[in-house]
């Protein structure tokens, strides 16, 4: 029922044009395989959703040097100098997201939610286009959902049913944006057979996970 | 003691038994390796972690521990990793007791930008907004001036990145604490003068009785 | 066989390879027994895990495990426990395919009313509420009538769970589709005819042509 | 630094009139042991927020069965009857909430939102009270976030920092609540070394936690 594909079916679901979240903090967590099959195929336009565009040569920021990505949202993009030159030259679209509000916007677009009031933002440009609203004396920005086409995802650990186990620091989006997608594709680092991962320890459930690729270790 | 260590120095000897704290990329980083041997503070990395440890030698690094810089580090016993949702709630949640920012500008209301000069440098905001929005103390580690200009202002020039959230400003010339009542130099460093401060420092600032010298 | 494991069976035709799907407690919880063995359809309870299996014997009970009844379950190999946050957010979300509910009254245009009569029965809307309005269908498995009185109405009189989300009524006399354009009986049993589903229903109906008999 | 406590000490931080946040699911996930303790001392007008009240013989329900509760959130109370009774009766103010909703409030409360926009309880009582916000052509409710004085929580496995890990289904309503109350004090069942719990599947970080007590394996 879960399946399991090759790099090419995987790359068979994208297309020109498509919203798609990458998780990985300075590429930590990104699914690599997953990008580079991006690049291969060459699909143009995208709409892209992440933390930030990490180095030239690492994660996300392949797909902005290869001039694959039409709009960005993102909360930080300063260690890729190529994404703030393609900006000012009006070649990407950025939106910038601080962190924390991203997370929520993504989890909101996973979880049902119409948004959510934060804190963050208030007095700043962040602010701009939108609704404020006062909760016991103090302001709040509304921040609506953020929910893609597609959350490419990368699992430490991902067994038969699509269940995902992360290590370390490469958790950060992976949870939240594959809840958030019409199709999730996990990169798994290592195969496991369902029962090697402690069903208490699934970070990932497998019923949001609908296709399985194998990534590099 | 050059002037970063100096004022990273100062910086640490806020933190009391059990707070925790996340420091910012650059100078804030250096904070860390001031803390008082007698007392345990919980460096948080807003990328999904608390304990952080130290940077890792060479050979023992973990491509899957990074700091909020995305640089190796390591985790102490005690340590627990989550996602960005569950580590923005502990921020945004008023969960850190302390963050430690650098500043492009700072007010005497409080008012911090650290995050974009328009036209120059848009690296975006990060998770710093959150921080400094979230974070129960907000302190900042900064030389006092830029190029010989103040970056303490009356009003700040440059986009914010958050409004009246700022604590304490530490310099290598004092330590300044912002409250409702106007902003106060509490403690001057044994080679400064109040007026050469004044001559860096375009707010205006109460000069607290008696001043204390700041620590090194 | 008796009328509620007709229901439940006829209920548990509407399930396909894959489906995830949360059953109410009572009459609901019956429709796990009749899955096609050709097919996997994951059960969720709100409580917080997926993979739910059958009850234990009575010797193997785990005082850590149970559905959203209270009563003790079993968990099938590729389970996953969560915290009450993300089993709401799975349900909101549109993540749940399908969820089977009981009900005091429904009425022609989907609305649902099965969590109180005021001033008898006050037990609170528990997760119903959630699981109406987030799954992506909503089927009630109910007896036709109440002690003779009419369940399905033009309008529910009872406060609701719901506005105009239910999307298939499956009882003992046949199976109803809510659409635009109004409730459409769809099957009928073979015990029963048009007549006599008339007579026990006040909502007004199409019926189907051809009209279905009711798979037994 | 993290205190190891008694269950008098435990006892000595709940005073009348607090609000206090338990977990569990009927009973599955409660802390046993605390809420006898809260039963032994019998403080008084208590305002609980919990998901349900269980039996009368069997968590929360023991409270509601001593009188000890004036205010009662809770989204099902149908399992005890005498809930029921005293709500009937005036002895306990009782506001229900949609189970979904509730959880979400008590995330809200500990996350730092100000509240959030959910379709749940569109056209029906739950909106009685409440601002209606239109995003996207759809009718959201706005929820608003609950915190406590004090949460008192149960740990299948609980280290000496603090750290918590949950087995099965009791960990329900105790993750969120860890981090929405002044005073986080957690019953242990089982108490281990620092590092037996994998840093990356502690389920509650140690700094949510406040006190821990020992309770009955």
């Amino acid at each position: 029922m879960k399946k399991f594909i090759s790099m090419d079916e995987a790359m068979d679901m994208l297309h020109d044009g498509m919203t798609v979240m990458i998780p990985g903090f300075m590429g930590v967590g990104t699914p690599e395989a997953l990008v580079d099959g991006i690049v291969k195929k060459g699909v143009k336009d995208l709409h892209i959703i992440c933390t930030d565009t990490a180095r030239p040569n690492i994660g996300i920021g392949k797909l902005i040097v290869n001039g694959q990505v039409k709009k960005l949202f993102a909360s930080h993009i300063g260690t890729n100098p190529e994404t703030g030159r393609m900006m000012n030259e009006g070649l990407v679209d950025v939106t910038l997201i601080p962190q924390g509000t991203l997370a929520e916007r993504i989890r909101a677009g996973g979880a049902g939610l119409g948004g959510f009031l934060t804190p963050t933002g208030v007095g700043t440009v962040v602010e701009e286009g939108k609704q404020k609203l006062v909760v016991d004396g103090k302001d709040y920005l509304l921040e609506l959902p953020l929910t893609a086409d597609v959350a490419l995802i990368r699992g430490s650990k991902v067994d038969r049913k699509g269940n995902i186990w992360y290590n370390a620091a490469t958790r950060n989006f992976n949870t939240i944006m594959a809840t958030a997608a019409k199709t999730v594709i996990v990169e798994a680092i290592e195969l496991v057979e369902v029962g090697e991962i402690d069903p208490n320890n699934v970070m990932t459930p497998g019923i949001f996970v609908d296709y399985v690729v194998k990534g590099d270790a | 003691m050059d002037i970063r260590e100096r004022i990273a120095k100062r910086v640490a000897k806020e933190f009391k038994d059990g707070d925790i704290v996340n420091l910012g990329i650059g100078l804030p980083t250096l904070v860390a390796n001031y803390i008082e041997d007698d007392i345990e503070v919980i460096f948080q990395s807003e990328n999904g972690f608390v304990k952080m440890g130290p940077a890792p030698s060479t050979d023992a690094v973990d491509p899957d521990i990074v700091n909020a810089g995305g640089l190796p580090v390591t985790v102490l016993p005690g340590a627990a990793f989550f996602d960005s949702a569950v580590s923005f709630g502990i921020i945004r949640g008023g969960h850190v007791d302390a963050t430690v920012l650098g500043a492009l500008q700072v007010d005497e209301v409080g008012n911090l930008a650290n995050w974009m000069i328009p036209g120059k440098m848009v690296p975006g905001m990060g998770g710093a907004m959150d921080l400094v929005v979230g974070a129960k103390k907000v302190i900042l580690a900064m030389e006092h001036t830029a190029k010989g200009r103040p970056k303490i202002l009356r009003e700040c020039t440059l986009p914010l990145t958050a409004k009246k959230e700022v604590n304490l400003i530490v310099t290598e010339m004092g330590v300044f604490e912002i409250t409702p009542g106007g902003m106060i130099l509490r403690e001057i460093a044994p080679d400064a003068t109040v007026e050469q401060i004044k001559a860096v420092t375009e707010a205006d600032f109460i000069v607290a009785d008696p001043l204390k010298m700041m620590e090194e």
